[in-house]
């Protein structure tokens, strides 16, 4: 039921210079695979092209075998939140089921019984505009997932959240991706949260952006607070990190995990 | 046969909002006269479209005009036609305030400013009449509709063409009366102030209906002539929010009575061919009358054509 | 909170108090005729002695315009939902929605009656040209106004055409339709007025028209404060409609009054 | 990409092309009388043929078009800068121009040339008082959609009122000014002739009255043409202001316009 | 030259619900001070305060000796970055030295010459839209810190940013805070983050946000890559999340740092 997710020497630029410059990359049905790469360097717009919303300049994307396009129906986080002002947060969250043509009511029910879950219980009939940072991004998280799409985008979904409301998601997401196999991708900036979702990390160069490096991530399912004590994932961990290659350019370097 | 027949719908296009020359119109009207013809009659207020405009292009039957509007129509190809003269006479004049001491005849109107309607030969005509005062003619037109006579008041115009028997009463009744320059005292001729024109097609086609209406509406204007006082009272009862003061309808409607509606057997609607002629031939001899194509004309037209009596009552 | 409301108003009724004040001061002192331009005083009491006569006519105009303003209304939607939907059709009706905007009424109003009659059909299409083009232009840019981004995420969620349409362009398209119905109803009884100055039996415009012929200026203001007032009764009117259908700008334009 | 400008123009040439082959067409089946609806051939022939005529009353409704559009332009911004420093004068003013738009212009223009006389005073002023209006209501509405957030970033950043207004809330408020802007110029033209109706000298407005008189209703239509190609003519020219004080907004559009 | 922060009892609710329950802190004129507390539980609404956006309830706030008012000049960073679309990004940052009334060219010179530092380079005359993320956030950050106010308001600059080009703005903005010793307010979810830059960092509860734990951070200036590495930095992480109580509540915790 879940869809492959296929980038094949994909070229993109926005005015003279190049964005993305040669991206292979395939994510196999039900596979979840993270992205990390510097900031800037075209992650969102690698995105953007996998959910057809912009075309490559050269290269091959596909969903399910078929070309990325327009319609390509998958759960899309963008990185800026976009909920909408018009919509109660209930209303925001439930979005996704909505347009899938599921009756308001059951969509609204259903984007509910999570909300305790998602820290957003007593905000139900809240405007975004009243809601916190991170508040928003778990509102528009929720929207994201709960349509239940085969494949899903994720750019950034925990960026402004603390760690514990964190990994409290992080732990929920894992369950519903045991459960229902989508494939994901998953931007993130944080190498413990990439190592501790992904079963592939996937290094990205400055920009323009080349696969620099892919690692493999053997850890079992599911994954728990105990996982993150193994020595296999600090040897995962320490692997990435090796990897980030663009660390070299930098001026003055601090590591923040050695 | 005796089955009671559909009454035939006649709309009436007015000139201007209601007074004292639609006086036949509300008094047959009033009377039920033309109920009793078996016509439906429908008067067309007044707007932005001229009445013959309006008989031309089939939205109405008949109307209100004036034998320089006729003439001007009737040359440009309009297929209407004057089917009866409710005055004899011009009832208009050249107006100015009659506090204005340093107008005195229609040479000082040189360099002045006219109040006027946009009208077809007005300007061509006042010309003519202050030429023929040994003035040059040269005077600012600015073209206002209905707002002429208010801007003479105001003191923002200098002179402009008001009706004696309708404008000229309520100057006097307001304490700001007028004083006039005839036409005819400066080699104009004499015209039909006001006619009753029809739709040609509509003629044709309905002869019968066209003689019973013409004949009922020149039935109203001779008891209008012959009954002012009744008259005005039909006028006024007719537009219930349209007279304040009804000295004004009923001292124009006596004025009109007396002086401008009976021809000279003391008949109503009468209209004759030198009448017709004399000062149709004036705006033609100016150059004014143009064809369909706006084409000044070269010949000078059959003015027997240009009005009938055949729809009247007999004499 | 009622008292604030009212509070709200004290300068708005102030400034209207003082320019009716000046030009009734104006008129005593100068002695200027009634007929060139009457005191308000004198206004309000003829134009209150009057009543009966004005009522029907009034009423008369509201049925134009209502009906005027409804096909307006209509057709702006019809419009602009057409013109969202179908590019092509939004480029080569808009320029001629600017054409019909471009057409002098006062010359064309005459025409019409040559062409339509004279019953309600002319007066009605006369208000409805008036009052379309500014809401079918704030629909059209209300519609294209739709963030990128929005867009774009409606799209991955899969949404068709009209979920499109129906829950992201209709709403983010409200405010701007607030203010072009705002402007678009401030015309409304205007334009039927003027319909009615081109030929009618009934209706506030005759009344004016009628009025002027006799000079009576007052009575033709009369006129003129009850048109003004109705109206101000429809522009208020969008302030509820507001309410109900954009909820969310009307709480966001509060908020930024009070800054 | 000017081929591509060009072709985005076809639908709206053709659609125009369409409406005026039909009129064509119809007059020469129908055979109905030039008086009442002439053929489009015949209104740019006739025109062109009276070009010598038309072309000064042109010239005096596009002077009274640019002085009375400036006026109200100048008096926009003033008024909206003003309700924008001072909420009380918002107050104050906001409903009086409502209310100055609620008067039935057609009522109102007779009596302006009885006080201002027939010079260009009372026609710049109802050129003023037509296209005043939306323009002013644009601005204000665009300063006050000023984000909550974006001022309150301003204030920390010590902006005095002054510098919120000139970098801030005039620069958001460029938009609206702009569909505003647009909707003013369109009735800039149309309001000239209007006045002129209402009294004047020279001008279309004058020139197509007269031609009425005279049954010459290829030749009213010929100057309602006229009206129309100035009004286009501003209409186009508020893309290219667009372009010049709120390029990032046109950006934005051709973007959305894409879609 | 630096101004004193401080907020006394302060208390603040939107609504029914309280969102600031009587929180009481005082930041030294020149000292740095990390914010560290659960998603949603009122952070940005204490920044509010202290820029003079919004009243408190009860309580007193004052900045430098006098109460915060919406005048109170301060650099504030909001957490959604703001940059104006009628401003090329060049523009954008130079817009709080221009509003202080530094000449135009001036202004935008000094922007323009932390570009390369903020990885910028390349794209002043772009405009916002055309930014990723990460750029958008050091935009905005730069123009915060350049007009260098005596207090900076800092809401989560760095969310968006990758571990390397967070780790080089960090050691840019010691360096500032080292030589112009402003007084600054920084809210964060990353606890390494806040060790490494702050003097104290002060943590907060759950809604309604109560001050539950304060960690001095005696660390020595200015601090390095070498710095992370020290036994001393170890201790206070390990302090600093033994105080993070709110963690106590969690269903399923998987702390990120253990
Ligand atoms: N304008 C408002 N109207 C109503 N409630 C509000 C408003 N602003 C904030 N709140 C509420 O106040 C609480 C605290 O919000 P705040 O933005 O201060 O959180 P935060 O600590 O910054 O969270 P985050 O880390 O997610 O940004 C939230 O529950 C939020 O819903
Ligand atoms: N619409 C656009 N026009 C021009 N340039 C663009 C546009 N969108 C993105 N870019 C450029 O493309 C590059 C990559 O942007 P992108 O948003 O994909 O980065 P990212 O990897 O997601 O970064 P971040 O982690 O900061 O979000 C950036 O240099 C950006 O300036
Ligand atoms: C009562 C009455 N007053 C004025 C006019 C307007 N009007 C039309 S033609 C004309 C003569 C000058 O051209 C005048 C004054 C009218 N029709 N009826
Ligand atoms: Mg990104
Ligand atoms: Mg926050």
């Amino acid at each position: 039921m879940s869809k492959e997710i296929r980038l094949a020497n994909v070229y993109k630029s926005f005015g003279p210079d190049p964005v993305l410059d040669g991206i292979d990359l395939t994510v196999a049905p039900g596979e979840f695979v993270a992205v990390i790469g510097p900031s800037g360097c075209g992650k969102s717009t690698m995105f953007d092209l996998a959910a057809g919303l912009i075309r490559p300049d050269s290269g091959e994307i596909s969903i399910g075998g078929e070309p990325a396009a327009a319609g390509t129906h998958c759960g899309y986080l963008p990185q800026r939140d976009l909920l909408f002002p018009w919509r109660t947060v209930l209303a925001n969250t439930s979005l996704g089921l909505e347009l899938q043509g599921v009756p308001k009511r059951v969509a609204r029910d259903r984007a509910h019984s999570l909300f305790a879950r998602f820290g957003l219980a007593g905000f139900e009939s809240a405007r975004p505009a009243q809601l916190s940072g991170g508040m928003r991004q778990r509102a528009a998280l929720l929207r994201t997932v709960l349509p239940g799409r085969e494949v899903l985008l994720l750019d950034e979904p925990f960026g402004a959240l603390d760690a514990l409301t964190r990994t409290d998601i992080h732990t929920w997401l894992q369950q519903m991706w045991v459960t229902y196999r989508w494939t994901v991708l998953l931007i993130t900036h944080d190498v413990r949260e990439a190592v501790f979702l992904a079963d592939r990390v996937v290094v990205l160069s400055r920009r323009p952006a080349r696969v620099t490096g892919v690692v493999e991530v053997a850890l079992p399912r599911p994954r728990t607070v105990t996982t993150l004590t193994t020595p296999m994932f600090a040897a995962v961990e320490r692997d990435l990190l090796g990897r980030i290659e663009w660390s070299r350019n930098d001026p003055d370097p601090i590591s923040s995990t050695e | 046969t005796d089955q009671p027949q559909d009454k035939t719908t006649i709309r009436f296009a007015l000139d201007w909002m209601p007074n004292t020359n639609h006086s036949g119109l509300y008094v047959a009207l009033r009377q039920g006269w033309f109920a009793d013809a078996g016509l439906d009659v429908q008067v067309v207020p007044y707007g932005q479209t001229a009445p013959d405009n309006l008989m031309d292009s089939g939205n109405a039957e008949f109307g209100i005009s004036f034998q320089s509007s006729s003439v001007f129509a009737q040359a440009a190809g309009a297929k209407v036609v004057s089917v009866l003269a409710p005055l004899q006479h011009r009832a208009t004049a050249i107006g100015v305030r009659a506090d204005r001491a340093d107008l005195v005849s229609p040479k000082s109107l040189d360099g002045k400013t006219y109040a006027g309607f946009g009208d077809a030969g007005e300007v061509e005509v006042l010309r003519q009449i202050i030429r023929n005062d040994g003035g040059t003619g040269d005077f600012r037109n600015v073209t206002l509709g209905t707002s002429a006579f208010a801007m003479v008041y105001s003191d923002q115009a200098d002179f402009t063409v008001p009706y004696l028997t309708w404008e000229g009463i309520e100057a006097q009744l307001n304490g700001t009366p007028f004083k006039y320059f005839q036409f005819s005292d400066y080699g104009i001729p004499d015209e039909y102030a006001v006619v009753i024109d029809a739709s040609r097609a509509w003629l044709a086609d309905n002869p019968d209906a066209a003689r019973k209406f013409v004949q009922v509406l020149q039935r109203g204007y001779q008891l209008a002539a012959d009954d002012p006082a009744k008259a005005a009272q039909d006028l006024i009862d007719s537009n219930p929010d349209s007279f304040d003061d009804p000295a004004l309808v009923t001292t124009s409607q006596n004025l009109l009575a007396a002086e401008y509606m009976k021809d000279a057997d003391g008949k109503v609607g009468n209209q004759t061919l030198a009448r017709w002629t004399d000062y149709s031939r004036l705006l033609y001899q100016h150059g004014l009358l143009a064809d369909g194509e706006g084409q000044p004309l070269t010949r000078e037209p059959d003015w027997s054509t240009y009005f009938t009596d055949a729809y009247l009552a007999n004499p | 909170m009622p008292t604030s409301r009212i509070r709200e108003l004290i300068p708005a009724v102030a400034a209207l108090a003082l320019v009716f004040v000046s030009w009734q001061i104006y008129v005593v002192t100068s002695g200027v005729s009634p007929r060139v331009l009457p005191s308000p005083s004198r206004i309000l009491e003829q134009g209150w002695a009057h009543r009966g006569d004005i009522a029907p006519h009034a009423l008369a105009t509201v049925e134009v315009t209502a009906v005027g303003f409804a096909l307006s209304l209509s057709a702006a939607w019809i419009l602009a939902t057409t013109a969202d939907f179908l590019p092509w059709m939004r480029r080569a009706l808009v320029p001629l929605l600017v054409v019909s905007q471009t057409l002098p009424i006062i010359a064309v109003a005459p025409l019409m009656i040559i062409w339509f009659g004279i019953g309600l059909l002319p007066k009605v299409l006369l208000v409805a040209l008036a009052t379309f083009f500014p809401i079918a232009v704030g629909l059209i840019e209300g519609f294209a106004a739709t963030g990128r981004d929005a867009t774009a995420l409606f799209r991955s969620m899969g949404a068709s055409r009209w979920q499109q349409f129906r829950y992201l362009r209709v709403p983010a398209a409200m405010p701007r339709f607030c203010t072009a119905l705002r402007i678009g109803v401030t015309y409304a009884v205007v334009a039927a007025v003027f319909a009615e100055y081109a030929g009618a039996e009934h209706g506030l415009g005759v009344y004016m028209l009628r009025q002027k012929q006799i000079f009576r200026t007052d009575l033709v203001l009369a006129a003129v404060l009850v048109t003004s007032v109705l109206t101000l009764l429809l522009y208020a009117a969008t302030y509820l409609v507001e309410r109900l259908i954009a909820p969310w700008a009307a709480a966001d334009r509060a908020r930024s009054a009070q800054r």
